[in-house]
């Protein structure tokens, strides 16, 4: 069974960057902008980076790495709450450090002729790395993206602009398909590869599907976290204890259960979907 | 302000020396490598390691942790492998590592305790034990050790009677009278008290109108508890005479001061390695600096010097608002 | 979502009927007039006066306040000039006042609460009585009342003997078992219950070495206590039928709904009112808001509702980290 | 015995301002400007306004009204904590809730021949306009201006163009008397009116010098604050309980002491010197 993309450690490290450029790229959603050559260098599609809030009273905020060229990375948040209320307020010069790149991303080893990446919301943060390695690699890559609506659509043009075939949804009808992006994806042939991120029950919905179509999708998982490197047990979903990723736990006594709870942020933050047991 | 030779910041637990005052937090810093690429960890006293129990523990539902103000609640739920698994595929792992690590014991009755406790005790990789007292006692429905005298004084002296190695006791501060348990603790044979673990706290999430923890309740920690961990610590140190390890919310070398000023010997550092994992490092430089400033050569200068002139007079007019 | 006619959010706490859920911490809201001009009174379910006590008091030595993360450490001392001068001077210009007032009560004797129980509560510009038993007795070194169950219970009745007029017992989270000393408190004939006084905290200035308080400890308040005084509320709910005014932290409706969902009737505001005077106002008409939204009509529909699920197995998994 | 001036407490409210002017003034002290004409007309010298940080997440913060022109006020302070640097973030535009004006001013009602002020780093902020006031009536007033080193004497040269005489002292001597502000004070006639404000070593000095020199002096208080209208009893100061403004309290029954505690925020800010019991 093939292990998800390992978490570089040695390339993990405390990096203090500075923004170069912020876009409002949607309502309440920031772009932000840093030069970062070690941590441009080092991420791979689907790993995050752990944000230190400058003011240093909260906890650090988990966020996706979103673009990664040259010497420059890019963020992509939602202001939820008032951690990434406080980086949306950064501006060009400020300086923010943030550790990473960790987790581990999407596995991408075997690229096939056709890929499918289902992307909900803030999910489509979290997809732009692998969608480029795969294109990269000569994959015919179609991207599912999903929105509230229209205005909340970020960057779509940009991944046809690369190569990806694009069909949105809204669940107000303001674009694409009027309804859900898992209806888009009922609606395909079963991909060779199937990746996906976004709310929880878009990844139910795009995991039954999977399960339907006889694939296996490649689903990237959000929880509360703490620590953000496998060291508080906090963020952690149930998962077969038959899964490569299942931490190490004895085999003959879980209590009678099948199941262990593993850490997102170590273990994932992607999962293979016929292993997840929530 | 006389400048001094580089201050020494190195502690005596027991017979335990450690070269920082520092420990990470049980709970907060795994296996004591998770941090090694973000933390020097050649500049830490000492990693106390999560806490193991007798049978491995699946822990509590999700979700196990939420962010308020100025702190976080978690219910993690001591998930372990239990310790005979621990002991032959995780503690072998420990050897060579940069830093010292304190074994933590936790259970659910006085055997269980001991039983752990002895055996962990006896692996070279462990350097100390904490025992983790705030769990709920199975035999006494469910009533915390760390909530009772009597229960608190026979689990110190079950795990004590285990093994020579340093005895960190954990206090909970969930108590009326603290100071009562930790005299229990030290007649017991504790070498040092760890004051404190989390405050039993709650949230709710107001649309779904569900708990936002899996486990209805959990533990706060953060700066939220400074004042009520600073407390404790001065009210245990005035009770016993063993070294304390203060925590609860400390993010700054001027948080760290002021639990050696309320009367700890060293330090914990949980919640703060999860805003910034730098923090431990600036905190053992701002202690150095601090010393030199005040042309003090070592931290015992500063346990308990807190100058609180008139007391029990105060303490009658009360906290009565 | 049913939009329903305006939400009736009047509550009962006793025999007492009250326009809004809202009442003002005692000590935070002074005689009931010094907001007027910031605040609309009419917009306020009641104003729980500052404690009085049978002989003057001049309170504790400065500083008496000082700020913490989410929240602040208070040591007033309960100044005020005694209930003669109180009755005499400052009782008779409560006539009139806008919204109704709650006079608190304080004292260091079992007899001290019922004398000035009695005198303040034959007032008819009091509307009710709220005994603050979160001092120490004198009598037995300083225990203070609220951390014992018996010493609660004779208060308590004592209290009651003097007054038919609603009497709210204000219960403190500084003890082991909170719904214990609660029941007690109902048994002996409260008829509402305040959960929570404040957090006993201590904060030490680590350039001069003093404690920030001149009564050395003090009493945490704000944001950093609300899961804390959450989980009270919800534990003492479940052990008790008589209605529960929650406070500890509450600065917006979505906080004040957590305090219900958790078991309250009624919510307290204090420390929010040093951030905002305009808080009350907002928070009321935040409820009104959530209650039409969610097709709800009264404020009776919240409390308790929190849905918990599992739980004793939950709580024996604990709090333990 | 003279009353202070009293609160004019049907002035005093709620005002929703916004900002409409920023200055760094001296190294982390910062004077914004808000639009505020009730507050403007209301303001006295020696009052203050409680300025409730934008978040919401931090206790209103005692503020003294520096400047009241026309339709503008401006409040001058140092960056010391999480408040004042919260404050100190906003921009022209922001907008910034306050109440007031609160407390007890200078009492100016018999305008003397001479008066002598003196004020004591951040202190200046709560003088100017006792000063203009006491210019108007045709006082000669002197400013006796303190302050830690050259940088830190804010608008001074203003004083002087509104026609007082100014004298400064720094505490490292690079400008003016090398020492005490209270060393000027020494060295001059006893005025006929005396008004401080600055840090309590200072006040306590000015008020030792008074006596000497056998003259009351009005000195503007501090302490932390919680509500900032005399509704929790934090804010005292020990008062003769024979002083015009202590607090109501059984004259007889004291605990035999002569001695009460007065609320600064409610009482004060402004206290005769011989009459503090600290
Ligand atoms: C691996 C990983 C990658 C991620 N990548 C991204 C990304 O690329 N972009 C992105 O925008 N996000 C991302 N997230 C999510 C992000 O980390 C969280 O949303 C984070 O909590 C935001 O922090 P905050 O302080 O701003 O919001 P918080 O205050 O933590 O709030 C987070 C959520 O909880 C809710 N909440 C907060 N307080 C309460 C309350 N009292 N009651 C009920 N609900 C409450 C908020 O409404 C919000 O929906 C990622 C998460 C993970 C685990
Ligand atoms: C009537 C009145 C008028 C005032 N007018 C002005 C004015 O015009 N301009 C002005 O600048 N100020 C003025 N002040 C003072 C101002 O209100 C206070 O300095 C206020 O506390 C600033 O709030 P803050 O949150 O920024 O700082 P805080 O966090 O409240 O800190 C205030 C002081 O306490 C110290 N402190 C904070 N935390 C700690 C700790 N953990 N240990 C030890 N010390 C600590 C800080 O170093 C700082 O010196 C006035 C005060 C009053 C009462
Ligand atoms: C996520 C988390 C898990 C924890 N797990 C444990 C544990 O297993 N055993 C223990 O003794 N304490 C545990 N604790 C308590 C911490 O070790 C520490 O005592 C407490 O959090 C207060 O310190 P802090 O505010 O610096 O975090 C845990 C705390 C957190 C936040
Ligand atoms: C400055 C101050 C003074 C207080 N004085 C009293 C008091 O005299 N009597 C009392 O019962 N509670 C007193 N309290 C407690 C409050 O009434 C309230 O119960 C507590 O602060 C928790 O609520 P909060 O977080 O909303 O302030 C006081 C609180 C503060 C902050
Ligand atoms: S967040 Fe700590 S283990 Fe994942
Ligand atoms: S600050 Fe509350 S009485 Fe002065």
């Amino acid at each position: 069974m093939t292990e998800m993309q390992p978490a570089l450690d040695h390339n993990a490290r405390v990096h203090v960057t500075s923004v170069i450029d912020r876009r409002v790229v949607a309502p309440s959603v920031i772009s932000l902008g840093f030069r970062a050559p070690e941590l441009a260098r080092a991420a791979r599609g689907g790993q995050y980076v752990m944000a230190v809030p400058p003011s240093g009273e909260a906890a650090a905020v988990a966020l996706g790495i979103y673009e990664a060229h040259d010497d420059r990375i890019s963020l992509l948040f939602f202001l939820t709450g008032k951690r990434t209320r406080e980086l949306g307020a950064l501006r060009p010069g400020d300086e923010l450090s943030m550790f990473g790149p960790l987790g581990n991303g999407f596995e991408l080893s075997k690229p096939p002729k056709r890929a499918t990446i289902v992307a909900g919301g803030v999910g489509i943060a979290s997809v732009l790395l692998a969608a480029e390695e795969l294109l990269r690699a000569g994959s015919r890559v179609e991207l599912l993206y999903g929105a509230r609506s229209s205005a909340y659509l970020v960057d779509s043009t940009r991944f046809a602009r690369l190569g990806c075939h694009v069909a949105v949804s809204t669940d107000d009808g303001s674009a694409g398909h009027h309804g859900f992006v898992t209806q888009l994806l009922e609606q395909r042939e079963p991909p060779e590869l199937l990746l996906a991120c976004g709310p929880s029950p878009m990844l139910r919905a795009v995991a039954a599907s999977a399960a339907r179509m006889g694939v296996r999708a490649q689903l990237s998982l959000e929880e509360t976290f703490a620590c953000g490197v496998g060291g508080c047990w906090g963020c952690v979903v149930p998962l077969s204890a038959e899964s490569a990723q299942a931490p190490s736990f004895p085999p003959s006594d879980r209590g009678g259960s099948d199941v262990v709870y593993a850490r997102i942020c170590k273990e994932g933050p992607v999962f293979w979907s016929d292993e997840l047991r929530w | 302000m006389t400048a001094v030779a580089t201050p020494d910041l190195s502690v005596r637990l027991g017979n335990l020396e450690l070269p920082y005052p520092t420990l990470m937090g049980s709970g907060c810093y795994g296996s004591g490598d998770e941090f090694a690429s973000f933390a020097d960890l050649h500049k830490i006293g000492a990693v106390v390691l999560k806490s193991v129990t007798r049978e491995p523990r699946l822990g509590n539902p999700t979700p196990r942790l939420v962010h308020v103000a100025a702190g976080m609640l978690n219910a993690i739920g001591l998930q372990n492998p239990g310790i005979d698994w621990y002991l032959e595929h995780d503690v072998p792992k420990f050897a060579g590592r940069p830093c010292v690590l304190i074994g933590s014991v936790a259970g659910f009755s006085i055997d269980d305790y001991a039983y752990v406790c002895e055996r962990l005790a006896a692996r070279d990789e462990i350097a100390a034990i904490e025992v983790n007292i705030s769990c709920p006692n199975v035999a006494s429905e469910g009533e915390t050790f760390a909530c009772d005298p009597r229960l608190t004084a026979k689990v110190v002296r079950a795990a004590r009677s285990t093994t020579d190695k340093t005895l960190i006791v954990k206090l909970s501060p969930n108590v009326t009278d603290i100071a009562g348990i930790a005299r229990e603790a030290e007649a017991a044979g504790a070498d040092a008290l760890a004051v404190v673990n989390t405050v039993r706290g709650m949230a709710i999430d107001v649309e779904t109108w569900r708990p936002r923890l899996g486990n209805v309740t959990g533990g706060l920690s953060g700066p939220a508890i400074r004042p009520i961990a600073v407390l404790a610590v001065y009210e245990v140190a005035r009770a016993v005479k063993i070294p304390i390890v203060g925590q609860g919310g400390i993010e700054t070398v001027s948080d760290a001061l002021e639990f050696l000023l309320a009367g700890a010997s060293a330090i914990g550092i949980g919640t703060a390695n999860f805003t910034d994992p730098r923090v431990p490092e600036r905190i053992v430089a701002g202690l150095s600096d601090y010393l030199q400033r005040r042309g003090l050569s070592t931290i015992a200068e500063l346990t308990g010097k807190a100058n609180v002139g008139r007391l029990s007079a105060a303490q009658i007019e009360g906290d009565a608002g």
